[in-house]
């Protein structure tokens, strides 16, 4: 039996139309994916690698370790069909949708890189499927906007609220409410009601699965620290998963510093997204878990230079894990991401996605304290972000940043 | 209790408005409206900002409440405010109940609301996102002061479930006559009798909401068996075009009356055919 | 020793100048590539596999098979690090340079597919890099010249001709022609003077040695056709170097057969990069091939509605093995292509680049003819295309294009 | 054997100009005033539409003389046409050779290039992406016909390859003075003297190209032991200026005369120095 809860944090906080479906869900959840029934698992497996790519490499990073004086290694999800880690998820979801009978998917996505992934994965294993957008998203990640369409899958734009993640994943919850019986909501992030929050981790912990074994053949031993950024946190829960009972090793979930870490109450912003380094316990899209709000329980409006990160929860075990001392909860702001973004492109030839950016913005002010083997998650790659990355660059007196003067010359003014 | 008794001797009419939509006056205004138009029972919702459970309708009030500048203890005091006879069942979500922090006491959570809730004189909660499994800390507060703890049952709910809330509910069940969110339809659901069916052996009065819009879905509805109707999006629909046609309150607030008097001599005929019925 | 020529085709017809250049390369790739001294070929192998991310799936694509009631299988080159099979030669040129103690790289892109793989080789592996781009592929694959920038690399626009590859290449050689002491060319495909064809052979061939033991493992055998595109013809002749001593296995290149296979002598145009179905022998840019050429000699501009097949060359080994008969030279027009793009896109969950696209229209006009189980070469993803497809399909009236009225709304007018 | 004598008795200047640039008429009284100029051997380019060993000036010249529609044959015809007395090298690149189809036999390649080169007086040819290794097939029709092949020998060239030029080369070899490609520069190179030596022994004179552009350029050159100088992009480039400022074809062949003169000038002024070094 699976449980809902992570200490006080979890459960299942929805209206009572969705209680039955996640009732059901937690069925197959058992059945499926802890119990292998059907051999689930064993197709689960075969097709994240012949589809998604997997196993995916555990590189040495060769300019970042001399850089920093410690064996830097890359945990390349980057590579995963789709570009980020969230096939991991996507497949398992919609293949365990057609395991149950569902007839269609829905989802929501905020960099729209979990909308890709979905959309590929219902591509591939032939479900309807229609993912709900924030419409600011829309606007600013377009590449991906374009790939769900040209995926076949339907794109609704949402126009509540600031129109990003937030209001996607409530705007999904009521498609669920009214769909439940032939819809499967394929959850982004390790969020929402039991049993997703352990649903997603088991799917995204195939990244320490094989972290944790490249480790040891790599450099004979286990890593001292483990980063990745965290924005609902399942690359980052996927990252650790394997290693939270190996207390030597350092867990360090790197969550968006955006451009402040303080809060306007009055308007209901918070200009970061750092729900574990700054956030109170509280109850969001089905979770008990640490939010940012206002002192009257009111979600705030986060913000990241990364869309993906850009969420005012995040998820409840990792919240647990946080305040258990397991798991470090630190934060880099919106510059320090930039740099970094174009650091590791410059010095590695590895474009992150800007959510991942983050994870080496900590590496860069805390390399030092991290001991000498260091293996940091490269959750996604940058491409979805270049129009974005190119427009941040250009606010800014960044040290590492690229002249980008090429395009504007050929392409006769205007990037 | 308060809320029981609302539907003891004929069948309720409970509307729901959003408190403090478009603004804490004319909200004021259409709750009493609504009472003068035979609510047996209000629903007032405290807004929260993310209304996962409510239509495009709803979550405008919602929207316009929270620009008003509703909080939780405005709520209070304007629920204080209000000159209404009928019981006031709060309706709002989950995260507002667990942050709220009682302005005397200090205390934060559950207990810390419903002391407050009964202080102002509300007799019990609707909370939209609280299912049975994780309603302990709450109903053990309402316990405490006297409120009642309403449950959603919707037509997808079965089994140990139903137990569950058998156990938890008081005041009243919300039977929920379609799957979705809330929003007024043309059509009133087949799967309401079924619904109604699943809770006949309840103790509490069976009140039956989502989508609900005429005179005479209430009839249908409380002919199918319902000891009550619950009113939302309609109701929210004639303030949100006011509000957006800039009608005077007492303009908005007479079609408001008008409207409750429809539904509730709705729920009157449904009665009648129901006895005639049986 | 290795031979500049593949039957009357290849050669090394060069300037002078290069001439030296050329005999020190094919020293460094006789001693490094062919005899592994210094253990260059494993460090290329490991870096394949730890940066790149191969081995690659071979993943079998259930609608397909089911459409044309035979096993397809797709070789996953689009899941190679930067997003197409370009990588695999790009590395492995950039890491020779190193072994022969080069300073700088220089490189011409198309598509701009070599250009991002040349310029993360580079970045990887810390060498100054200069890309020439003709201004026309700038414009149409603004994404990749973002990518390249990111990397550090310098983009130089090439503003003579009609601006594409056959101009960049020229222009490349200038440079090369210049520097050429301290600076080595990573050429692109498999075409140019001796050795490079063989050479960037030998490090696309990876691609069918696992494609080659991946279909013995999931078919038991060989399979009966193996398709790819062919612009210059690397991913080709990758695809096509392992089988061709199977003689039963049959080998086709799909060329881009444009808007139309005839030819506009006046103006000097042949709407299509037809070379190898077309095209006549001839010689440019340092070898002996099949060429796009009006009946004076004079170098015709290409077109295709992909910018990585519109060069008007072929590589020299392609030619010949087509005259020999052992590969069966092929076309898909611009239509075809972008519906194959469409369908590839959501009947299986993969988005090709325009240039892969060719490949699979040709599976849909001829898989009656291909026998039981075909290998189909998905040679890079279409992220770089998306603004092209949406155009281009705009323009036509396609069975399978999605609806993409949502950007316009979104956006408020104009994709 | 022309080109040989071209180089006899004093110091050679041989320009270089595209044919056709920027029309026949005008690249015909350019030819002819290069002549009047004092030029020794004219080398005549036939524009190609890759000149991969161009630099942006004759990159210009290639660009306008195919866009006044020179073609192999008109070339010929334009050569026939032309009223000089100096040898004419054909200064091209292999595919135009490659394809050739001569018009009276038919035959296509290298042989019937020749043949058609001989009958229109041509002497000799540079084919620039032609090194000797592959220049085996243009060699025999050369020899056929009794036309020069000419080399390039580059900064870059040493050992095995000298060797195999000095075998295939005729007329006189081409010392490429600088690494890269045609274009007039500000000063000439160190590697002149160093490419010289390599070639010192060969039975050939020495023609040195590459970045001349003024007479003091071209009598270093031959004080440095140059049997000659070959100038380019410097005459192109007064070609180019009078093109886009739309100057008459008589003012730009004056122009051009009086470069060739002091171009002329340097080069003797160069043996003068070289002679009284010796
Ligand atoms: C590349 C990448 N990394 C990280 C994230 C953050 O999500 P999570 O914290 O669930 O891993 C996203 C979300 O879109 C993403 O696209
Ligand atoms: C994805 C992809 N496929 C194919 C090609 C064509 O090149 P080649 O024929 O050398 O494989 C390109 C060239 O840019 C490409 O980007």
């Amino acid at each position: 039996m699976s449980t809902t809860k992570f200490g006080e944090y979890g459960g299942q906080y929805v209206p009572e139309s969705l209680m039955p479906a996640i009732e059901e869900l937690t069925d197959a959840y058992e059945r499926y994916v802890l119990d292998n029934e059907d051999g689930f698992t064993d197709e689960f497996r075969e097709r994240l690698a012949d589809f998604g790519g997997r196993p995916l490499p555990l590189q040495h990073a060769e300019s970042l370790s001399a850089r920093y004086d410690t064996e830097v290694y890359l945990k390349r999800e980057d590579l995963l069909h789709g570009g980020a880690h969230k096939l991991n998820n996507a497949l398992g979801q919609v293949l365990l949708a057609k395991y149950m009978g569902k007839e269609r998917i829905i989802a929501e996505t905020g960099a729209g890189q979990h909308g890709t992934a979905t959309a590929m994965a219902a591509a591939h294993l032939d479900m309807p499927c229609e993912i709900y957008m924030g419409e600011t998203d829309i606007r600013r990640q377009r590449p991906n906007v374009f790939r769900m369409k040209i995926n076949g899958a339907e794109i609704t734009p949402v126009t509540t609220g600031r129109g990003t993640l937030k209001e996607a994943i409530s705007e999904t919850i009521r498609d669920w409410a009214t769909t439940v019986e032939r819809t499967h909501y394929v959850i982004g992030s390790v969020v929402g009601p039991a049993p997703f929050p352990s649903m997603v981790r088991d799917f995204q912990s195939v990244i320490s699965e094989e972290a944790r074994a490249q480790s040891r053949e790599k450099e004979g031993r286990l890593p001292d620290a483990v980063v990745a950024c965290a924005g609902g946190g399942s690359n980052t829960m996927g990252t650790f998963a394997n290693f939270v009972d190996d207390d030597e090793v350092g867990l360090y979930a790197v969550e968006a510093g955006g451009s402040s870490l303080s809060v306007d109450e009055e308007e209901g912003v918070a200009p970061n997204s750092a729900s574990l380094s700054t956030g109170d316990e509280g109850v969001l899209h089905g979770a008990r878990t640490k939010l940012l709000q206002d002192s009257d329980g009111q979600i705030m409006e986060s913000h990241s230079v990364s869309a993906g990160l850009d969420y005012a929860g995040v998820g409840p075990e990792l919240a647990h894990l946080v305040d258990e001392g397991r798991v470090d909860a630190v934060n880099v702001d919106d510059d320090a991401a930039l740099e970094a973004f174009h650091r590791l492109s410059q010095d590695e030839g590895v474009i992150p996605a800007l959510e991942t950016a983050h994870a080496f913005g900590y590496l860069e002010e805390h390399a030092d304290e991290l001991g000498e083997f260091v293996v940091v998650n490269v959750s996604g790659r940058g491409d979805k972000d270049l129009e974005t990355v190119l427009e941040e660059t250009e606010k800014r007196d960044l040290e590492v940043a690229p002249d980008m003067s090429v395009l504007r010359e050929v392409s006769g003014g205007g990037l | 209790m308060g809320l029981e008794e609302a539907f003891a001797d004929e069948p309720a009419f409970v509307p729901y408005v959003a408190a403090g939509d478009p603004s804490i006056e004319a909200s004021k205004a259409y709750v009493e409206a609504l009472e003068r138009g035979g609510a047996d029972a209000i629903e007032l919702g405290l807004p929260f900002s993310e209304p996962i459970a409510e239509g495009s309708t709803i979550q405008g009030a919602v929207v316009r409440a929270l620009e008003a500048g509703m909080t939780p203890d405005r709520y209070f005091a304007f629920v204080e405010d209000l000159d209404v006879e009928v019981p006031i069942v709060c309706m709002t979500y989950y995260n507002l109940v667990y942050q709220y922090t009682h302005p005397e006491t200090g205390e934060q959570g559950p207990r810390a609301f419903a002391r407050r809730s009964a202080e102002a004189g509300i007799e019990g909660f609707v909370v939209v996102d609280l299912p049975a499994e994780e309603a302990g800390p709450l109903r053990e507060a309402c316990d405490e002061f006297d409120q009642d703890l309403v449950f959603i049952v919707a037509p997808t709910t079965r089994g140990d479930r139903l137990d569950r809330m058998a156990d938890h509910v008081s005041g009243y069940v919300y039977v929920q006559a379609r799957l979705g969110v809330t929003g007024a339809r043309e059509d009133v659901s087949d799967q309401t009798e079924q619904s109604l069916a699943r809770v006949a052996d309840w103790s509490v009065p069976k009140a039956v909401g989502f989508g609900i819009k005429t005179g005479e879905h209430a009839e249908r509805i409380v002919s199918a068996g319902a000891d009550g109707v619950i009113v939302g999006s309609a109701l929210v629909d004639i303030i949100a075009d006011g509000h957006a046609a800039g009608d005077p309150t007492a303009d908005v607030a007479d079609r408001l009356e008008a409207k409750a008097r429809e539904l509730k001599a709705g729920a009157l005929a449904g009665a009648r055919a129901e006895a005639e019925q049986s």
